[in-house]
């Protein structure tokens, strides 16, 4: 029975890797390549945590299965033998302290940037987005206009999004932190530029939520009383899954959105689309009626 | 500890009794208790941009804070004395000191209950303080709902919901027999009148804070006034001298702004014309019915003598507990966290006196068995006066200078 | 708590220590009430930083003479380290730890009372808030 | 009973007075207000254990829906008839709340602490009891009010749908939940409750490990167990006032119109906007300021009580005995500056990310150096494969998924993606469950025979851990799967989602699995019922181990001890090569010198060792 035992505790590992293994293929794995440069060095964080973790899972393992054998051997009733009488060895207690506390320290610091990227606002790509907001959006800019492209807010349980509108002449404006009558609306359906990196603010109506992009790899909480500027950067036009990753309520599950990550032309056609909508004069009742059952 | 006396200590340890190692422990973890809180308050005033520190917004009054500071250092002067007394042997004095102590922290509670009450009356509570102008109106428009609805069902009787009743209050009017209760119907209808019209500016925003508070002021004083010549008008009724403005200190310019902002929106209800002493003055309101069937109310400022007036009946007195509140940024906040800690720490204090009873209890009988009883709470007693050490110049006197 | 098998223990503790003149040390805390009091009553006379420095070192300097002479610390064993220091390192790292996000906004706050007190309200808010109180006052004088 | 010196380990059966009328006698001083700390150690198992089936029960409710969404559940959709059956997303989020309320609160913090921690403590340091019993008392019977809070939050509207963490602003305004108007307070206070148990409990613990032990009971000849019980108190008793302050703040947010956690402008379910200016992140900070430490509060006593059984399966020393105490010691310490890792992506300042994730990712190196160690410990021994070693292996290989896979979300850039999905999920239940919860099913079979003086059924022990570990396994290995795949926790419909919809299958297997391991417990449960009647007479120390508990009689009678033990050496001196025998009972005095020398005198304070946890635990 005990070698049955030492064959349990051995097999199973294996099986987990194996189930690892053979995962990506049945789609169990990430949903596709990540679609941001930042996603993908989140990834590469990811399989090099992957790598070092699964070898000191092999490595633990098949210590604990080799101790687990030699025991069970030395219990076979013609080996008479006592257990080693020993209490620790300094000099393992010491490799096996040191050599994990760097392995852990070089994970530490070699992730600090990644995340320095993500998160600290002078590190943000400050450049490429008022590049893509002045020559891309052709929007008239001030230096102190800040480069939110969008503000995303989060109330149960939907995503209201809210774009700076159009001056007279057709002119993209700048998107204030307050609302504007100029604003341009739209609900769980958020449209950005997939040419440079954008960025959102992010705030809550009501209570936390979070802005989780799977393909991308971003996710920030919608904190109620915080506006919190989220940048992302999409590698390909496309559609991309949005939804909330923060109990919000009965509905969290619904919060079902997308972000449509378009070229600079398609996004501007986009915001006019919108615009025309929203300052519809009404005149022609029931063509506007078609257009929004569209 | 569980050998008998006799035998010598085997046990491992440290040379304390197990209450006493107990009751340092337990000091710990309230430590971090209290810790929590003031950290809390400590983090949340330097992350609001505008603590209330004035005083006298905040009715924090410095006088109390320090005599309870006094009050608990006496007290604390004597559990040592108590306990010192209680070493020696001296059951008598321990336990009148320990008395006294009971004493001092009733009179500890006593002060805080007068600071207390100070907060109760002026509204400083909780989630009830307006933050903005808006709120401190929208408060106010809340409150007086709650009166009309309140006076509809209790002078309309019946199942029916409310907004049906006070259809139904001019019809009851016209129906009673009781003069008494005709008279409050009607008193009610015209309270509701006032509500209504205050209301509609409300959602249609055009009301500012201190035209909300003049109407509030004007609400206060509705009032039937039967005149000598058989009017009757109803209205504001000013029977003093014109009260001081409430707004001096906003200059004359500001003023005049105010005053042709209005009489574009054909109000002019709000400003009070600048009449001599001793002249009474009405505001009339007079309600036409326009060709669409808007109703169109017309304000003007009636003067009269003292002569004219025959009878007052003043309206408005059921409202006047009712004004617009301070609006005070953060208040809530400095309000939760002052009933928070104080109040945490008066349960304290509760605490503390309730395990002075016990020896108190054993009057004459106290004996050395207490000694450990005597010495551990005189601890917990001494953690209580640290705590306020604490809370008195974090509450009372650092706000506002950092 | 009250067995009698404690009362050997603690006495013989209580014979080893020092007498101290308690009185003396309430005074001496009165004095440092007194002096906490008097900031505040000069509040305009001294700068700001000063005054929450000296108020708090003075509450400190209370608890001191609170905790060593009327919780007896300055006769107990070195185990009130071992309880203490922990628990002071906890307290303050707490504070300390939480600063970052409550005190200091790293991103923007975002809140009605924001606008009226950093924006447009600013001055009129001190103003009002002051003639209303007295208004207030009035009211309930009034009454 | 004769004195230590002279105690032979007796095997099987025993010659002593426990005849079915004691255990009888024991049984029903479960239901009595008794101060013993065997009875209050068993009254906590026997009450944890039930509780089990309860959050187990909620558990496979989550489960049910995850694989069958929207389809009749089987006995809890009695509860919904006029769905037809269905839960509604309301009860999905309350049962995954319920789940980890009981699962955290009333099973695994009690029955390490309270049940064990009660049980052993007084045993293994030569204690007749507890320092105060009859707080030890109340803080067993705090905990029915508790638990009657958190049944009355059933049966108010949705229940209290806002997650164990319960973050505001969602838990803090009625409206945001609707129904869970008075749910929410009694689950409040029901945490308050049992933070009042633990509370009592935790200062009873430091005061009995400081002050109570047996002559020659150095700090350094305590078993593992107790230093895993001591540094839980520790960390009990600084972390969990801090929660208890937030949940009074949180409780007066919804009760009293207080704003500590309500910023103000919140338009929350068309109500009328939030008026006050707090911080909803603040709760996130005190609340994980206490159960980021309350992780290793469900972590430590387990590990201390692994460490002693493995020892005595194995026949051998542990390995590295001093390490080990150092590396619980900065796990605790450790433990209390990392708590931001729950909050990477809550919006705080990224400098204090950073920090925080340096102290997350170090705190691995102890928890390494716990697993080599026990690794080492059964390397070279000679180990029979009962149930406790087979439960004590599957809580090391366990609990090495679990560390490592916290690495990832360690790494902050990584734990953007991972937040809040299922990877999240996978990693606690292999460190709680994987770990504490075979951890603990190895102890209940270690320390039957010294509760009740019988032994429990081997056969049925072993068909025990092989489903719940085959179950355990397949109900919690794909996780990681679902969590890279993308798939948020807390999800009552995650098909909704396009790209989640090929995860149907995977979780109707772990459902499957779950509901294996589920009914596992059931032969656990019949295993216990049945030994306490049936079981193999035990001796005073069947299991031929070395500590001081195995010197009283089995079940051990009021006072545990007819003299005061006195101790010679550390618990661990399985097979020394100058004895006979593979064990050396802590209280056997050296051969060298027969007559035992007088007790050493309390050591001084400014030599106390417990300066070097506590001091390491800040």
């Amino acid at each position: 029975m005990k070698w049955f035992w030492c064959l349990f505790f051995a097999f199973w590992p294996i099986l987990g890797i194996a189930v690892c293994l053979v995962a990506p293929g049945y789609g169990w794995w990430f949903p596709g390549p990540a679609a941001s440069p930042l996603g993908q060095r989140i990834d590469d964080l990811f399989y090099m945590i992957l790598i070092i973790t699964t070898l000191t899972f092999i490595g633990t393992q098949i210590g604990l299965a080799y101790v687990l054998f030699t025991g069970a051997r030395r219990t076979d009733p013609d080996v008479q033998e006592k257990a080693w009488f020993s209490h620790g060895s300094h000099e393992l207690e010491v490799i096996w302290s040191v050599a994990p506390a760097f392995i852990l320290l070089f994970i530490a610091l070699y992730q600090l940037d990644v995340w320095a990227d993500y998160r600290v606002k002078d590190l943000f790509p400050h450049e490429k987005m008022e590049g893509l907001l002045s020559e891309g959006l052709h929007q008239k800019r001030d230096e102190h206009d800040n480069m939110h492209l969008a503000e995303v807010t989060a109330r149960q349980f939907e995503w209201r999004i809210r774009y700076p509108g159009f001056d007279e002449d057709g002119n993209l404006l700048p998107l204030e932190r307050e609302p504007q009558p100029t604003d341009l609306y739209d609900v769980n359906d958020l449209h950005l530029p997939a040419s440079a990196p954008v960025m959102i603010m992010l705030k809550s109506q009501d209570v936390q939520h979070s802005f989780f992009l799977p393909e991308l790899r971003v996710k920030q909480d919608a904190v109620p009383g915080l506006v919190i500027p989220v940048w992302f950067e999409a590698t390909k036009k496309g559609e991309y899954a949005l939804t909330c990753a923060e109990l919000c309520g009965w509905g969290h599950y619904k919060m079902k959105a997308r972000l449509v990550a378009e070229s600079d032309e398609e996004f501007l056609e986009y915001l006019r689309e919108l615009h025309r909508k929203q300052f519809f004069d009404g005149v022609v009742e029931a063509e506007s009626e078609e257009d929004e059952d569209e | 500890m569980s050998h008998a006396p006799a035998k010598p200590a085997v046990h491992m340890g440290l040379p304390l009794p197990n209450s006493k190692l107990g009751m340092w422990l337990f000091l710990g973890t309230e430590i971090m208790f209290f810790t929590a809180f003031i950290g809390t308050y400590i983090v949340l005033y330097f992350g609001s941009p505008g603590w209330p520190t004035d005083n006298n917004i905040t009715h924090l009054k410095i006088w109390a804070g320090g005599t309870n500071t006094f009050v608990l250092l006496a007290s604390s002067y004597f559990v040592v004395v108590a306990h010192e007394a209680m070493a020696a042997k001296n059951y008598k004095k321990a336990w009148n000191f320990l008395a006294l102590t009971m004493t001092l922290a009733f009179l500890f509670l006593g002060i805080k209950g007068i600071e207390y009450k100070g907060k109760f009356d002026h509204h400083i509570l909780p989630g009830q303080i307006p933050e903005t102008s808006l709120q401190a109106i929208r408060q106010v428009e809340g409150k007086l709902e709650g009166y009309v609805n309140e006076t509809t069902d209790r002078l309309v009787p019946g199942d029916d919901p409310v907004h049906i009743k006070l259809l139904n209050v001019s019809t009851e009017a016209g129906e009673t027999k009781d003069p008494d209760k005709k008279r409050q119907l009607d008193d009610l209808g015209l309270i509701t009148a006032e509500f209504n019209r205050f209301r509609a500016e409300v959602s249609a925003n055009t009301l500012e804070l201190e035209e909300a508070q003049q109407r509030i002021e004007n609400l206060h004083h509705l009032a039937v006034v039967k005149l000598k010549d058989g009017r009757e008008i109803t209205g504001a009724y000013f029977p003093e001298e014109p009260p001081k403005d409430a707004h001096a200190g906003h200059g004359e310019a500001e003023g005049e702004a105010k005053h042709a902002h209005r009489r574009e929106t054909g109000d002019v209800s709000l400003h009070r014309p600048e009449v001599a002493k001793e002249t009474r003055l009405i505001l009339e309101s007079n309600s036409n019915t326009a060709e669409d069937g808007s109703v169109q109310v017309s304000h003007q400022w009636v003067v009269l003598s003292p002569g004219d007036v025959e009878e007052v009946h003043h309206v408005g007195e059921g409202v006047e507990h009712i004004h617009i509140q301070s609006v005070i940024p953060y208040g809530n906040l400095f309000a939760s966290m002052y009933f928070l800690m104080t109040g945490f720490h008066a349960i304290h204090v509760l605490v503390g006196m309730t395990l002075f009873v016990f020896p108190l209890l054993r009057g004459s009988r106290l004996d050395a068995s207490w000694a450990d009883w005597v010495e551990n709470s005189g601890l917990y007693w001494h953690f209580v006066d640290l705590v306020w050490i604490f809370l008195f110049p974090l509450l009372y006197i650092v706000p506002g200078n950092i | 708590m009250s067995e009698i098998s404690h009362d050997t223990g603690s006495h013989a503790h209580d014979d080893t220590h020092h007498y101290v003149n308690y009185f003396l040390i309430f005074i001496a805390l009165c004095i440092c009430t007194g002096i906490s009091v008097l900031f505040d009553v000069f509040k305009g006379g001294i700068p700001k930083s000063a005054l929450v420095f000296g108020v708090m070192a003075v509450a400190v300097a209370k608890a001191l003479f609170v905790m060593t002479y009327f919780m007896h610390l300055k006769f107990e064993g070195a185990w009130k380290f071992i309880i203490l220091a922990p628990t002071a390192i906890l307290a303050v790292g707490l504070m300390i730890a939480l600063a970052p996000d409550m005190a200091m906004h790293y991103y923007t706050n975002d809140a009605p009372q924001v606008k009226w007190v950093g924006g447009e309200h600013a001055e009129e808010v001190a103003e009002t808030e002051h003639s209303e109180h007295s208004e207030h006052q009035h009211e309930h004088g009034g009454h | 009973m004769s004195s230590a010196t002279t105690t032979a380990p007796e095997s099987g059966h025993g010659h002593h007075h426990h005849n079915p009328e004691d255990r009888l006698a024991l049984l029903k001083q479960i239901w009595m207000f008794s101060t013993d700390h065997k009875v209050i150690g068993i009254q906590f198992l026997v009450t944890t254990l039930l509780m089990l089936m309860v959050g187990g029960a909620l558990a496979l409710g989550v489960r049910w829906q995850l694989a069958f969404p929207w389809e009749n559940m089987p006995f809890f959709g009695l509860l919904f008839p006029t769905e037809g059956g269905q839960i509604s997303p309301e009860a999905y989020t309350m049962l995954f709340t319920m789940h980890a309320t009981v699962m955290i609160f009333l099973v695994i913090i009690p029955v390490l602490a309270g049940a064990f921690g009660n049980f052993l403590i007084p045993l293994m340091i030569g204690a007749d009891d507890m320092a105060f019993p009859i707080l030890n008392a109340l803080s067993y019977w705090f905990m029915w009010p508790a638990i009657f809070c958190f049944g009355a939050s059933f049966f108010f509207g949705g229940g209290p749908g806002n997650g164990w963490t319960s973050y505001p602003v969602l838990s803090a305004v009625p409206e945001a939940a609707p129904g869970s108007g008075f749910a929410q307070f009694f689950w409040l206070m029901g945490v308050t409750l049992v933070g009042v148990s633990s509370m009592m409990g935790s200062v009873n613990y430091m005061t009995t490990i400081i002050n109570m032990r047996a002559p020659g009971m150095t700090l350094f000849r305590m078993p593992l167990t107790i230093w895993g019980m001591f540094i839980t108190a520790i960390l009990q008793a600084f972390a969990l006032p801090v929660l208890t302050a937030a949940g009074f703040m949180l409780v007066s947010d919804r009760m009293l119109g207080t704003c500590f956690f309500i910023p103000s402008g919140m338009v929350i379910n068309n109500a009328d906007p939030t008026v006050g200016g707090g911080q909803p992140l603040l709760w996130q900070h005190l609340f994980w300021f206490y159960s980021h430490p309350a992780v290793y509060i469900m972590l430590l006593p387990a590990m201390g009580m692994v460490s002693d059984m493995l020892a005595c399966c194995c026949r051998k020393p542990i390995f590295g005995y001093k390490p080990m105490v150092y590396s619980m010691a900065a796990i605790a310490g450790l433990g209390f500056i990392v708590w931001g890792h729950h909050m990477f992506t809550s919006g705080m300042n990224p400098a204090l990310g950073m920090t925080f994730m340096i102290s997350t990712v170090m705190i691995a190196l102890p928890s390494a150096v716990k697993v080599f160690n026990w690794i080492g410990t059964i390397w070279g021994g000679r180990p029979e494969f009962n149930t406790v070693f087979l439960n004590c292996v599957a809580f090391v290989s366990m609990f090495i998924v679990g560390g490592l896979s916290g690495i990832f979300m360690a790494a902050v850039p990584v734990d953007i993606y991972i937040h809040d999905t299922y990877f999240i999920v996978a990693h606690f239940h292999y460190v709680l469950f994987g770990a504490t919860l075979f951890g603990v099913f190895g102890a209940v079979h270690f320390w039957f025979p010294k509760m009740f003086g019988r032994r429990m059924d081997e056969t049925l022990g072993k068909w025990h851990f092989f489903l719940t570990f085959i179950g355990f396994n397949g109900t919690f290995f794909p996780m990681h799967l679902l969590g890279v795949a993308g798939m948020p926790r807390r999800y009552a419909d995650p098909y909704l989602h396009p790209y989640l919809e090929n995860l149907l299958p995977m979780n109707q297997f772990m459902t499957i699995c779950a509901c294996l391991m589920g009914f596992a417990q059931f032969i656990l449960l019949f295993n216990f019922a049945y030994s306490l009647f049936k079981g193999q007479k035990a001796g005073m120390n069947p299991w031929l181990a070395n500590g001081l508990e195995w010197v009283a009689p089995s079940p051990p009678g009021h006072g545990n001890f007819a003299a005061v033990p006195t101790v010679y050496r550390g618990p661990y001196e399985y097979s020394a090569p100058e004895r006979d025998d593979d064990h050396w009972l802590q209280t056997e005095p050296p051969k060298s010198s027969p007559v035992p020398e007088p007790p050493k005198p309390e050591p001084t304070p400014d030599s106390a060792p417990v300066g070097e946890d506590t001091g390491s635990s800040s």
